[in-house]
């Protein structure tokens, strides 16, 4: 454990954690102008989690611990991923922390939990969004595999922070492959993050909801647990992208200028992403479920595209 | 000599007429057994082996171990044979009169396979391998049943005709010697050291005619007719058919074989011994797997066994023929095993079939374990000795084709997935007492809703089945569960160990035959 | 002294095996199941030892047939299943203590723990065995106790079925394996398992047939399907020891045969991942469509032998390209992972074992509720599921990581078309990886969570202590085995580059625990209890949640093409020209494939033709005759067209 | 002293009404007639036996030429014959597989394969065509014997072909000098056999093995000799 690494574990989850609600409210904004509203203010997601806080908790009856339990352990696991992905500057890898396949396990760590704390309560709305994040999660686990594996592939490491340290500082993606991976990628962040055409996380018709469907049931602290758990999933995997396909300014040193330019950078980047997500969302119209797994297959089929194209190059 | 042991064994046999009293008769068939046992025994460890005693007479390691093989057998039988005889005669399917006739050929039996086995010249051979056919006859038909003299009939008409074959096959023999030594002669010993030189076609022709006869006496598939309804009828004799008359036959082929082995013809009989070897298996194995009768189905698998031992003598290796002899020891424990089980299952149930037994592990758990054990030990499965027994012989079929031993491995699964099938379907049947236990087992340790009312029905239940009951447990006598448990005990022992002993003399028949 | 620790041992179960048969009360059940306690405790000694020192005991030879002795042989391999062994064993004795108890009658008892008692050293004796012929026979005595206590409870029609088709099945295994040890032996000329450096077109039948062998007893598709069956019909500790051990057993005999081997075959490589890609697949697929506890749990041991055998077949095509260090990342991982699957598999099915007692079914239909009514079994149950659902960071994690690890690395293999294989290979993997996720969501969620959906769940009662110690240890060396996955590894001689579990452990559980001191710290309000929202209902009743067939239906869907269903017609006419219609049915049956293209036609076929064959001997003399007649006449042809 | 090779070609003429009595006992319907068939094969058999004895001079011969004159053409016939009056059956009419017609002319194959085969075996042999032609008449009335067996339902006609197949080999064996003392004990051992045979068939048998089984089938006293 290095200080380079000490320091990183310290601003690193504080800074996905301030700035990922903001996100999510671009993306809101975006739409909204997508479809001639103004929208909420930029700030909403924070008052909205600051209200949450306040509130007292409510559970069914007939809800466990495992309804107390997953709000606090999907945030935790979160944060625990925010010291996989590199947004302010990239560290001296330390203990494993980073390993891709390790992320990709928390983030199923976080999905098993919500998907039994809405089985808890014994709704059928809970029940129904469980069983379905949980299918769609299968189909697209083999896409993010493959994904994953060609990022490494590409990047020649299995850790993220040495995968990044390599294409840092290039203003372009070190090789050509990494653009495919990154439609990959982009198609994962929307499954993922349960967004248009997947989910709809914005309807009011529970029968068509996925991830909203499985929280249903969490009020007050909890849910704003598990909304800032979202909010930072999104960050995340968009940090993933941002770093595969423009890298420009991720610093790679210990320098309180250089950290702050790539913050700012960053700031910028994700910007640029969450405009282009809610600009695609906006474009779409929700896809029956059964139809998804076809989505998916183009993902694979760019993330495998890329591996092969490595072997023969 | 011959004549001393068959005038000795005749004054013996007057004896056997003489007392009246079952238990008498029964204890010289015994002592008879016994015998022969010691005698075997003596002779293998005192005599200077091999040896010519008188002009017809021959004792090498070969016919002694079968001898020792067939004594065991025998007089496992004998002791067995008592309640058995006494527990039918009661039932009336044995009249006491013919009782002193039934010891009679149980005790020629053995003697006509003695000096069948211990005579050197290969006519006295086939005479007393006969009248060995006549007495297992007698045997077979001495129920009142009707359907005994059928399955006598059909034994006799099956092996004395193919035995007949057998004697072409010894005239056959006689010529060449004649032809090639200038003066015929049907002489083991004689043969065997001019084997080499016979003319390998006319050999081959004798070895397939005494090759019919013999195999039809082993048991052999398709000559194997006779053996299932031999098994099914005879009482307790047909543990002896199986330690006795069909180690008989496999005796002659080794003999036989032995001979060939240096002829050129040597590979074209070993053909036709594997394939009757893997016919026999194949259509044995094929029909126990409809079988519902008990001791049906321990025929057929003797046919199965024979099939292996004949793939094993047809390879023609040393070690395939020295697991083959120790083979046909073990095969005999664990048959009488088998039979002798089965025969205090059809004590008890008066049927062989599957479908009338019930309760058995209440009735007679001691006979269903050594009937399981058994069943365990004859489909090959370790601890029991068949097992490396059987891996040797295929290791050594292997050499010939391993998809041969593919295929007879796939066969002995059907026999073994016989065996078990009949044992679950014939084991598994409890009568309501048991499952109104379980029911009340249920509610004890299931939740405690409402047990008063259950307890009451069941009560009343039991009553009811009281009185409809099965005839009542059979007393299985000390003589015949001994020599069950015996045998099996043995069986099991040789698994853990392989006496040296055992292995020298085996080493000594190989070598007398001309293997190595 | 080493020796003496495996002595112990066999010893002690030897004597757990004969004492039970002797005297029948329930303190020599107890004693026996200590003993069987003890002699793990022993082994876990040993094993630890090797591994750490490296340092192989010497067993002598004991003279057993003439031409082959009675040998013992332990190296790092067998050391490895050793302690697996001795990992799952105690669980299962200290469970079993009061679980025989619930045996139906005192001679029962007695057998069922000598029985358990001769399975767990027949297990043991298979790992040891120094030669093909002591290894055969320990293998067989191992399925036929296993046979046995499937039929524990012989007079259940289905336990027969369960009992019969096991049977036949490691039969089979069996025979596999005779023909593929007796062509080693052929090929060698001795029973060791010693080097093998011999051209592969010689190894290719040794290797089907051991392959197919093993394969069978460690249920590989499509030899699998005895498992669903025998699982349920086993008691549930002795399902532990199957599924934990036995298939792992089974495993173990391909890696000794495997390892002896210098130079495989690449088509080796592609075969084994192949097979255990599709048993994976297959595995979890169906195990997502089971409504039976038990077998659900089977089929998710198909899936995981699925996934050692991916190991190992990636091991192969390493080996083969030349990949030293890759090669030994993904043995490394088989190996893990089979330990792993141990453990979490003891532990699940000691956790359905109690559950099944409590509730006295085995439908998942019928739980639920159980959260509140079997608390600690309910605890128990989550860390084998998290477990078995490769959750970071339990042990079931650090094993499917490192073969991701070996996947991941993999595409420096420069065949083409062996990275679009190992792609392919890749993504099953991972579809693998996440089905299961889904599954333990599912057989946990509609298990132990929500209202109760019957009676006798509602009335379900903890089970007592013993049946509680027993699947905690498994559970706690599940978490431990996670945690210094590591440790662990480097312990074990493999100095693998692999994540620290055990730094990403203690952060999430320090994160989760400054989390939870924040919020409760700020809480204002105590949380309030109130009814769900049902869209108006006025409570919630059982019939309205998500059931077990709900909850898997979108994957039926998406799946639809392998979960097949046939309509069959049944119709009864009032006439022979069928015009009039008396009554009928219709019924939509799930296809099951394997059962009805590959078991069930050669079943029929050798019945029908076993049929035939025993029609021939009818009892008739004259047929009797004439087929002797018949045979005379082939024979004299035969002899003659020799000449 | 007769001239051999005359007594030889009677010998060959007698081997022709050897063959012929084999097909007429596979033909015949009427069981008293395929008994007397019989004891003209024997009475051959013996006479074949006796011309030897003319053409050797070997004692053994005319031993067995008594010998079988004294069993097999007085003895066992009158044993059967017996039986015949007790069973109270006159004629065998149902045919097993093989109607009398196709029968004889499989009995004609037999001929065939027992000389091909033979002339193959004993290729190269020095032996005489007597021998030869005995050799090839003996196997092939064993075989046709056996057709007798499987293809009558009647015992006691069973019982004639096992006996037809015994002369068979008889006949084989005679050529075979040098064996008096195996056939002699042959001989007694098979008369054993067949007093074994017709008790059984006196206590037991009243008619076809089949008709009784079926009787008793009926009656339903024994279950289990078949598998179902």
């Amino acid at each position: 454990m290095n200080t380079s690494f000490l320091l990183f574990a310290l601003l690193n989850p504080l800074f996905a954690l301030l700035a990922a609600p903001l996100y999510m409210a671009l993306i809101r904004k975006v739409k909204a102008y997508a479809q001639g509203r103004r929208g909420p203010s930029l700030f909403q997601v924070y008052y909205d989690l600051r209200k949450l806080l306040q509130k007292e908790a409510v559970y069914s009856p007939t809800s466990s611990w495992i309804m107390r339990f997953t709000p606090y352990l999907n945030l935790s696991t979160l944060l625990v991923c925010s010291l996989f992905v590199p947004l302010v500057f990239v560290p001296e890898p330390a203990g494993g922390i980073g390993n891709i396949i390790v992320f990709l396990y928390l983030l199923a760590l976080e999905r098993f939990f919500t998907a039994l704390g809405g089985l808890d309560a014994g709704s059928a709305f809970g029940g129904m969004g469980s069983s379905r994040s949980m299918s769609l999660a299968a189909v697209i686990e083999p896409t993010m595999v493959v994904a994953f594996a060609a990022l490494a592939f590409v990047l020649k490491s299995l850790n993220l922070h040495q995968m990044f340290a390599l294409n840092a500082g290039t203003i372009l993606p070190i090789s050509p492959t990494l653009v495919l991976v990154s439609i990959s990628l982009f198609i994962i962040l929307i499954v993922e993050t349960g967004r248009l055409p997947v989910d709809n996380p914005a309807t009011h018709l529970e029968l068509t909801m996925i991830n909203e469907a499985m929280i249903l049931e969490q009020t007050g602290t909890n849910l704003a647990l598990l909304e800032l758990a979202h909010a930072l999933k999104q960050f995340l995997l968009m940090g993933i992208l941002i770093n595969t396909i423009l890298p420009v300014g991720l610093s790679t040193e210990i320098d309180a200028g250089k950290i702050a330019v790539s913050a700012f950078l960053f700031l910028l980047k994700a910007g640029l992403l969450a405009i282009i997500i809610g600009l695609f969302e906006s474009a779409l119209a929700k896809m029956r479920l059964f139809r998804l797994p076809a989505f998916y297959v183009m993902a694979f089929f760019f993330s495998a595209l890329t591996i092969l194209i490595e072997v023969f190059a | 000599m011959i004549r001393y042991y068959l005038l000795v064994m005749g004054i013996f046999l007057a004896l056997g007429l003489i007392p009246r009293s079952h238990r008498l008769m029964n204890a010289l068939a015994a002592g008879n057994g016994l015998l022969h046992l010691v005698m075997s025994c003596i002779a293998l460890l005192m005599l200077d082996l091999p040896v010519k005693l008188g002009a017809s007479l021959y004792l090498d390691h070969l016919n002694l171990y079968v001898e020792l093989i067939t004594a065991l057998g025998f007089s496992a039988a004998a002791f067995y044979a008592r309640g058995y005889t006494d527990s039918l005669m009661e039932t009336g399917e044995l009249d006491p009169k013919n009782l002193k006739t039934f010891y009679l050929a149980f005790n020629l039996l053995l003697v006509t396979s003695t000096v069948a086995l211990f005579s050197d010249n290969l006519a006295l051979f086939w005479i007393f391998a006969e009248l060995t056919t006549v007495c297992a006859a007698m045997l077979v038909a001495i129920l009142s049943a009707r359907e005994n003299i059928d399955a006598a009939l059909k034994y006799v008409f099956i092996v004395s005709g193919a035995m007949l074959f057998a004697f072409l096959g010894l005239v056959f023999l006689f010529t060449l010697s004649e032809q090639t030594l200038g003066e015929g002669t049907l002489n083991w010993t004689v043969l065997a050291v001019h084997a080499s030189e016979f003319s390998p076609a006319l050999l081959l022709a004798s070895f397939t005619f005494t090759f019919i006869g013999f195999g039809a006496k082993a048991g052999v598939a398709p000559f194997h007719t006779w053996l299932p309804d031999a098994y099914a009828r005879a009482p307790s004799v047909s543990a002896i058919l199986s330690g006795l008359m069909q180690n008989l036959g496999i005796y002659g082929i080794i003999r036989m074989y032995a001979l060939l082995r240096e002829s050129s013809a040597a590979p074209q009989a070993s053909s036709i011994l594997i394939a009757a070897g893997v016919f026999s298996i194949a259509l044995a194995s094929f029909s126990m797997l409809q079988q519902r009768n008990l001791k049906r189905l321990i025929a057929f698998s003797s046919v199965e066994h024979m099939g292996l031992l004949l793939i094993g003598i047809g390879v023609g290796t040393p070690l395939a023929l020295f697991w083959v002899l120790y083979y046909m020891l073990i095969h005999v424990l664990v048959k009488e095993t088998l039979l002798f089980s089965a025969g205090i299952l059809h004590r008890q149930y008066r049927s062989n079939m599957r479908e009338n037994m019930k309760d058995v592990f209440k009735l007679q758990p001691r006979a269903a374990w050594c009937l399981i054990l058994g069943s365990i030990a004859i489909v090959g499965m370790p601890p029991f000795p068949l097992f490396p027994a059987k891996f040797f012989i295929l290791l050594e079929s292997a050499a010939i084709s391993p998809y041969l031993t593919l295929a007879v491995l796939f066969m002995l699964i059907l026999a073994a997935a016989s065996f078990a099938n009949f044992l679950l379907k014939a084991f598994s049947k409890v009568t309501a007492e048991e499952e109104n236990e379980k029911e009340e087992h249920r509610h004890i340790t299931g939740t405690s809703a409402g047990t008063g009312g259950a307890v009451k029905e069941n009560s009343t239940g039991k009553a009811a089945y009281e009185k409809s009951r099965l005839p009542g447990q059979y007393l299985v006598k000390n003589g015949m569960r001994v020599p069950t448990i015996f045998m099996l005990a043995l069986a099991l022992a040789l698994g853990f160990y392989f006496p040296d002993s055992l292995k020298d003399l085996l080493d000594a028949i190989i070598l007398e035959l001309g293997y190595v | 002294m080493l020796e003496a620790l495996v002595y112990g041992a066999i010893a002690a179960l030897i004597s757990g095996t004969v004492l039970p048969l002797l005297y029948r009360s329930k303190n020599t059940r107890k004693t026996s199941f200590g003993l069987s306690l003890l002699s793990s405790i022993l082994l876990l000694g040993f094993a630890g030892a090797l591994l750490y020192t490296g340092k192989e005991p010497v067993f002598p030879p004991i003279r057993y047939l003439p031409g082959l002795d009675f040998t013992l042989v332990a190296d790092r391999l067998s050391a490895g299943f050793i302690l697996l062994i001795a990992a799952v064993v105690p669980g299962v004795s200290i469970y079993s203590v009061e679980y025989v108890e619930h045996a139906k009658s005192e001679a029962g008892k007695n057998l069922q723990t000598a029985l358990t008692n001769l399975f767990i050293l027949a297990m043991l004796m298979v790992v040891l065995a120094g030669n093909m012929v002591i290894f055969l026979i320990f293998w067989e005595i191992m399925s036929l106790s296993s046979l046995l206590l499937v039929l524990h409870d012989y007079s259940s029609e289905e336990n027969k079925k369960a009992g019969f088709f096991y049977f036949v099945m490691t039969n089979i295994s069996t025979a596999f394996l005779f023909v593929g040890f007796i062509s080693l032996f052929r090929l060698t000329g001795s029973a060791d398992f010693g080097p093998l450096e011999y051209s592969a077109s010689e190894l290719a039948l040794p290797f089907l047939s051991l392959f197919i062998g093993f394969g069978v007893k460690a249920g590989l598709v499509p030899f699998h399907k005895w498992l669903p069956y025998a699982h349920p019909a086993a008691p549930s500790s002795v399902s532990a020891l199957m599924s934990g051990v036995m298939l792992k057993v089974a495993v173990y005999g391909f890696l000794r045969f495997l390892l002896s081997v210098f130079t495989p075959e690449l088509w080796w490589g592609v075969l084994i991942i192949t097979a255990g890609s599709l048993s994976a697949l297959f595995g979890v697929i169906y195990a997502l469509k089971e409504n039976d506890i038990k077998r659900l749990l089977a089929y998710s041991s198909i899936e995981n032998i699925g996934i050692i055998f991916t190991g190992i077949g990636l091991y192969v095509i390493f080996k083969v390209e030349g990949l030293e260090s890759l090669a030994l990342l993904s043995l490394a991982g088989a190996c893990f992972h089979a330990f792993n699957h141990a453990l979490f598999k003891s532990l699940l099915f000691l956790c359905a074992g109690s559950i099944v007692h409590a509730t006295g079914t085995r439908k998942i239909e019928a739980f639920g509720g159980l959260v509140k009514t079997m608390p600690a079994t309910t605890a128990l149950f989550m860390i084998g599921s998290v477990s078995i659902a490769a959750l970071p960071p339990t042990n079931g994690f650090a094993g499917e990581l490192l073969l991701y690890q070996a996947f991941f690395q993999s595409f420096a293999v420069t065949d083409p078309l062996l990275t679009v294989f190992l792609i392919t290979a890749l993504s099953s993997f991972a579809l693998t990886g996440a089905l299961a996720a889904a599954l333990f969501v599912k057989l946990f969620g509609i298990t132990c969570l929500a209202l109760p959906r019957s009676e006798k769940s509602r009335l379900a009662e903890e089970v007592q202590k013993p049946m509680l110690i027993g699947p905690a240890v498994p559970a706690a060396l599940c978490i431990l085995a996670g945690l210094f996955s590591k440790q662990l590894l480097s312990f074990a001689g493999w100095e693998i580059e692999f994540p620290d579990l055990l730094l990403l452990g203690l952060l999430l559980g320090l994160i989760y625990a400054a989390l939870f001191l924040i919020i409760r710290s700020k809480e204002t309000s105590p949380a309030r209890i109130s009814e769900t929202w049902g869209c108006g209902i006025p409570t919630l009743a059982p019939h309205m949640e998500y059931s077990s067939a709900g909850f898997s239906e979108p994957l039926v869907m998406i799946f639809k093409n392998i979960y097949r269903t046939k309509i069959v017609h049944k119709a009864e006419y009032h006439d022979k020209q069928e015009s009039l219609f008396k009554n009928g049915n219709v019924e939509i049956r799930l296809l099951r494939f394997f059962e009805e293209y590959l078991y069930i036609p050669p079943a029929r076929a050798i019945e029908s033709f076993s049929k035939y064959v025993s029609s021939l001997q009818n009892g008739k003399l004259d047929s009797y005759i004439l087929y002797a007649f018949l045979a005379v006449i082939v024979l004299i042809i035969a002899t003659g067209g020799f000449v | 002293m007769i001239d051999p090779l005359f007594l030889e070609g009677i010998i060959k003429v007698l081997f022709v009404f050897v063959l012929i009595s084999a097909g007429l006992i596979i033909s015949t319907r009427n069981l008293s007639s395929a008994l007397t068939t019989y004891t003209i094969q024997s009475f051959l058999l013996a006479a074949v036996s006796f011309l030897l004895y003319l053409i050797d001079g070997k004692g053994q011969l005319l031993l067995l030429a008594c010998l079988t004159l004294a069993s097999k053409v007085i003895l066992i016939p009158y044993f059967v014959s017996r039986i015949e009056e007790k069973i109270k059956i006159g004629r065998d009419l149902h045919f097993a597989y093989l109607e009398p017609t196709p029968s004889l002319l499989l009995s004609i194959g037999l001929i065939l394969l027992s000389y091909t085969f033979l002339s193959r075996v004993f290729e190269g042999l020095p032996l005489s065509k007597l021998f030869f032609f005995g050799a090839v008449i003996g196997l092939s009335l064993t075989l046709m014997g056996m057709l007798v067996m499987f293809s009558r339902k009647k015992v006691v006609t069973k019982a004639l072909g096992y006996l037809s197949m015994e002369n068979g080999v008889l006949m084989f064996g005679l050529f075979v000098t040098e064996l008096p003392f195996i056939i002699e004990v042959l001989i007694i051992l098979d008369l054993i056999i067949l007093v074994l045979l017709t008790t059984i068939l006196a206590v037991g048998m009243d008619s076809s093995i089949e008709e009784y089984r079926q009787k008793f089938r009926e009656l339903q006293i024994w279950t289990g000799v078949e598998s179902r």
